[in-house]
This record gives structure tokens, C-alpha cells and sequence, in this order.
């Protein structure tokens, strides 16, 4: 496996309804061991994912959220979150659990289109 | 008695919710739940929706979806009334019958 | 008051399983009576005894099987559902020429018909899914 | 069991994506033998579940939709269906497998509030 | 190589398909397959989104969804493109990466 | 060319196990190599030797099965994801203290692993899910 690729982790849905977003986040430890070129895109509901304050304890559901913080020691730091999802949502990126960088859909496009591997979950 | 209609879905992702408000009858209460919660919040695309559809509905939010989300009380759209486990429960007595928008 | 209680969706992949356990259990508290529990579609996985979540999660399966068992809550897979989708009890796979069985305990394994009784039986019936 | 009640099939799913449509249908039928006051309403996608001429023969998978035309030997007759969720798909009720009632959305609101057992999947 | 966006979800019933193309870049490919069939009909309140997306992306339907759900070639907008799952395979070697919007 | 598949639904619920065996059954007879399919969240399911389907419906899980066994097609269950939902084969039951297991002829539970490094063996990677 000499070849360096770029993989992308497509995020478009929310938290805790579904264990899309636990299990994906899973795949991007595992995978952060491959030393890869990486990148998280946060998309539609997806950016609910890295809310801040998530407290599920009353759900009685597992709280995964502060595992994007540990994302930083894997190496894994290129988080990228649509500025429309965010705006039509009333988010800005202080709601964030991380520092991400916040893309237009045009700018996301663009990157999305330069990726060899797109998880989608 | 009136019908409580249940919503887990967001409404940024489905159109459960505004089928519901399509075909919910005057008078008629609405829980938003699990995902369903998203559309109970101040400043979003929604937020006007709910707005509007609190003159003819009662609309509760549940507490527990709503902090596992990191969303909190005060953001919630003024009229949107707040509920824990054992207020479904108690939503669930005083309505007939309870459809669910799957 | 008497409810049923309809569940369309698995442990963990959907919050449905979560949100009618809890339900459940408040309405429990509250002195209400759970006339049944219907799992149907993907939810008679909920069903199975071999599921092993991590240490540091909830066990949604043993969650039902504990509340079956304190709280003599009837619980009821539908069979075709569960047929289809490879849930057993030991009569079942037997039947079936399998060599294995899943069932978790507390659970029962039926048909459709209990779901249709339930709700009639009950004076409300709600529904988790996805 | 001397009471007669009032029980709502609400199918708002597409068929053959998802298995919903199908194992409804399977409630239905069994639902059938218990003399009770059924009425199912197609909703949103779930207008889909009644289009004539499905062949599913190529996906491999089971075409249940002539079962839709066995539920008048069921004596399953009050099948409603939405004209806005027909419209906005530009179907009509000629498009559809089984006679049914159209109903504007205000009429199924109506009808649904006089429901005792709501049933969805 | 051009992406080739999936899309399984009706458009009606679901956000990915206004989603991918909001976010489809120009030139890429998309295919309509499971319930994602039902954009590519023609009369829909969607037909116009994918007439207008004809002009810089190429779309697909795959023929055994659509026949499964009781719809013809003859009700696909016209410009929309038909395949089998063999065409399928074609498009994803002809394509890269390949972007499922689930 | 060379393709990896990711299921990340389980059988007759959802399409995705459908879709992703015609594309798989397609691409094998255009002579393309399936470096692997990979079951991830529900898709576990797809691996239960447990299910049984009416007669005139298709038998999935045994569809794959039979796939892996013709053209050696290597089908890989996530073994966490397995877990939580109680999918086990003899091996992992045995560790768990289980008194059954139902993973089907024909698949292997590994780690996620697997799935990365097909994603970066294969030409192409084609998702299926809800």
C-alpha cells in the first residue's frame, strides 16, 4: 500500500436518531492509522453532530461527542463544515465542539470533487 | 378528545413534519422528538413554521432528545412547551389517538 | 390507563428502541399498564440474546429482557418479521432445521395477530420507528 | 373483545426501497379477521405503493402490489388516498392499481381525527 | 474523471437530492436508483430541479427501480439517461470518485 | 478494475443489500474483481445463517453466501458493529460466554481495518445504505 489517497468522510446526519454519525466516527479512528490524506466533511444535519454541550444522559444513549476532540491526536484535522448548512440551521462555528473551517457549498464542491475514497453513512 | 401527533424526523431531512402540519386537524397537539426536536429551535429555516403553526396547535418539545443534542431550553421558540419522559407519558392520556409521522 | 406499544426499528442503527424503552419505564412509574410490546420489521432484533455491546453502553437487548422480567411486561416478536430477518427461539429453529437459536429471554415469538389485539385491547396504542 | 374500533393503516412510504409498504400490508390482511373499522391512507410517497404495473422482476425482489387488489376480498374497501401528495407526483387515481377514495388534505385531516388506532410503519 | 453521485431517496420524501446538487460540482454525473427513480419522472413538482440540473450534469436512472415501481422509460424527462445494473457498473469505471448520498 | 463494496444496511428492510448484490453480480460478470464487500452498521445482518424467508420471497443472506462460495468474492463483517447487534461467529461466541452463534457460510468478521484498506486497494469504493 505504497499510495497515499484522499479520503473523504461525508457527514449528513444528525446525532443520536441514528448511529450513523457514532459508527462513522468509528471508521475515522481506525482509518487515521493508515496514514492517509483525510478529510471530514460536515453537510445538512451533519453539522448537528459537533454541536456542543451534548448531553445524552437522560436518553440513557451513549455521549460519542467529545470524541471529535481526540480527533486532533489522531492527526485528523481537516474539518470542513458547509457555511449554508450551518446558516439555515442558525449554527455558526462557535456551536462547535472544534475548530473547523467553514467552506461555502461552492468551495466544498471543489473539494469534494479533488477526493479518490467518499465514505458516506 | 384531540389526536397527538408524534415527529422524530428532522425537518431539515424529511418531510415528515410538514406533511404533519398539512393534515394535523385544528386543535390538535404535536411532539417533536429524537430528531424531531431540530425544528423546535429559534433561527432556523423552520423556526417561522413552527411559529405559525403554534396559533392552531399545541407543540411540545421533549427535554431529554433536546439536551442530548446540545440544544437548551432558551432556545426554544417562545410557545413551544417543554416535556420529559413522564410528560409524553402524560401527553399520550389526555390525546386520542397518537399517530406517528414515520 | 392500558397501552401497546409498537416498535418498527432495531437496538442501536435508530433511536426507536431508546425512545419506547423509556417510555415504557415512565409509564411504568407512573402506575400505567403495558398491556404488550410488539416488535415488528427490524425491530425483532431488539429480540436477540447474542448481541454483546461495548462495556461502556447501554444494553438495549438485556434492557427489555430485565423489564420483562420485573415488571412482567409481554413481549412479543412477530414471527414472519422474524423469520425473515433470522431471529429464533429453540422451537422455531427446530422447526426450521436450524442449528442454532437466538431468543433473548422475556421475549416471546408470535403473530401479527397480537399486534391488531393490542391495539384494540389497549386504550392507546404508539408507535417508535424510524 | 366487544368493542368495534377504528384503525388507521398511514402509509407514507414508497415501496420496494424500504420494506415498510410490505409488512404493512401483511398487518392489513391479518388485521382483517378481527371485524374492525379499517380504513388505510395513502400519504406522500406512499400514493407510489398503488401504482399499477410494478414489475419488480429485475431488482430480484418480491412484487407484492397484487396483494393491494386482494383487500376487497378481505372486505378492505376504504382506501383514501391524499390528492395533494397525487398531484405533486403527477399521478392520478387512474395511475393507481385499486379503486380508492380521493380526498383533499383538509377531508384526510377530518377523517384521521375520528380515528381510534392509528397504525404506521 | 468526473464524480458519479448516487442518490437512493426520493426527493419528496428526503434532502439528498437537493443536497447533491447543491454541492454536485459542474460536469459530474448523477444516477437516480431505489427511490431515488422518482426525480426522473417527467409532470413531478421535481421535474423541473433535474431539467435545470440537465444543463451541466449528466443524469442516470436505473430501468429495474423504475420498473419496480410501476414507472416507464416513456415517463423519464427527456435527457435523463437509462441503465442496468450492468450501465451501472459502466458508470462507476468511467467515473471517479464515486459519491453515494445516503 | 478492482472494486470494494460498503453495506451499511441489513437484508429486506432496506434496498441497499438488494442494489449492492445486483451491482456486485453485474460487475463480477463484466469480469471485474470484487476486492471485498464490507457489512457495516445493519448490514452485520446480511451475515445471520438464521433467516428464513417465505418461500417465493429471495433468500438474501443466503444469496451472499452462496456469491462468496462461487467466486470467492470476500465477504467482511465489522466486528465491532457485529457485536452490538448480535451478529457471532463460533470464535467470538465462545470469548463472549454465548451459547449460540449465527454468522453464515461464507463471510468472516474482521475489524474495520478491512474496510479501509479495501477503500485503498480498490480502483473504486460504492456505498449502499439508507
Amino acid at each position: 500500500m505504497g499510495v497515499t489517497k484522499k479520503l473523504l468522510y461525508l457527514n449528513r446526519k444528525a446525532p443520536h436518531g441514528t448511529i450513523y454519525a457514532q459508527e462513522a466516527l468509528e471508521v475515522v479512528l481506525i482509518g487515521s492509522a493508515f496514514e492517509q490524506d483525510i478529510s471530514l466533511a460536515f453537510v445538512d444535519d451533519g453539522v448537528y453532530q459537533l454541536k456542543k454541550q451534548q448531553d445524552t444522559k437522560a436518553t440513557g444513549m451513549k455521549n460519542f461527542s467529545p470524541t471529535y476532540r481526540a480527533l486532533d491526536d489522531y492527526d485528523v484535522n481537516k474539518l470542513y463544515v458547509e457555511q449554508e448548512s450551518l446558516a439555515a440551521r442558525g449554527l455558526s462555528a462557535e456551536d462547535l465542539i472544534v475548530p473547523v473551517q467553514v467552506l461555502s457549498s461552492a468551495e466544498l464542491a471543489a473539494l469534494m470533487a479533488t477526493q479518490d475514497v467518499v465514505f458516506s453513512f | 378528545m384531540n389526536t397527538l401527533h408524534t415527529v422524530n424526523k428532522s425537518p431539515f431531512e424529511r418531510n415528515s413534519l410538514s406533511s404533519c402540519l398539512r393534515l394535523a386537524a385544528a386543535e390538535s397537539s404535536i411532539l417533536l422528538f429524537e430528531d424531531g426536536i431540530y425544528a423546535a429551535l429559534q433561527g432556523t429555516e423552520f423556526s417561522e413554521t413552527i411559529q405559525t403553526a403554534l396559533a392552531t396547535h399545541s407543540i411540545y418539545v421533549l427535554v431529554p432528545d433536546l439536551q442530548a443534542r446540545g440544544m437548551s431550553l432558551e432556545q426554544v421558540i417562545a410557545g413551544v412547551q417543554a416535556v420529559d419522559y413522564a410528560g409524553f407519558v402524560d401527553l399520550t392520556t389526555t390525546h386520542y389517538p397518537i399517530q406517528a409521522w414515520l | 390507563m392500558k397501552f401497546a406499544i409498537l416498535v418498527n426499528e432495531g437496538a442501536y442503527q435508530h433511536q426507536a428502541s431508546d425512545s419506547a424503552y423509556q417510555f415504557v419505564k415512565a409509564a411504568l412509574e407512573k402506575g400505567h399498564e403495558i398491556f404488550r410490546v410488539f416488535f415488528y420489521h427490524d425491530g425483532v432484533y431488539n429480540a436477540s440474546r447474542l448481541s454483546v455491546p461495548p462495556q461502556d453502553d447501554r444494553n438495549i437487548n438485556k434492557r427489555w429482557s430485565e423489564l420483562a422480567q420485573q415488571h412482567q411486561v409481554d413481549l412479543v416478536v412477530c414471527i414472519a418479521a422474524a423469520q425473515r430477518r433470522g431471529i429464533l427461539d429453540a422451537a422455531e429453529a427446530k422447526r426450521q432445521g436450524k442449528d442454532a437459536d437466538n431468543l433473548a429471554e422475556g421475549f416471546r415469538i408470535s403473530g401479527l395477530g397480537q399486534l391488531i389485539e393490542a391495539s384494540i385491547e389497549a386504550e392507546r396504542l404508539i408507535v417508535f420507528g424510524d
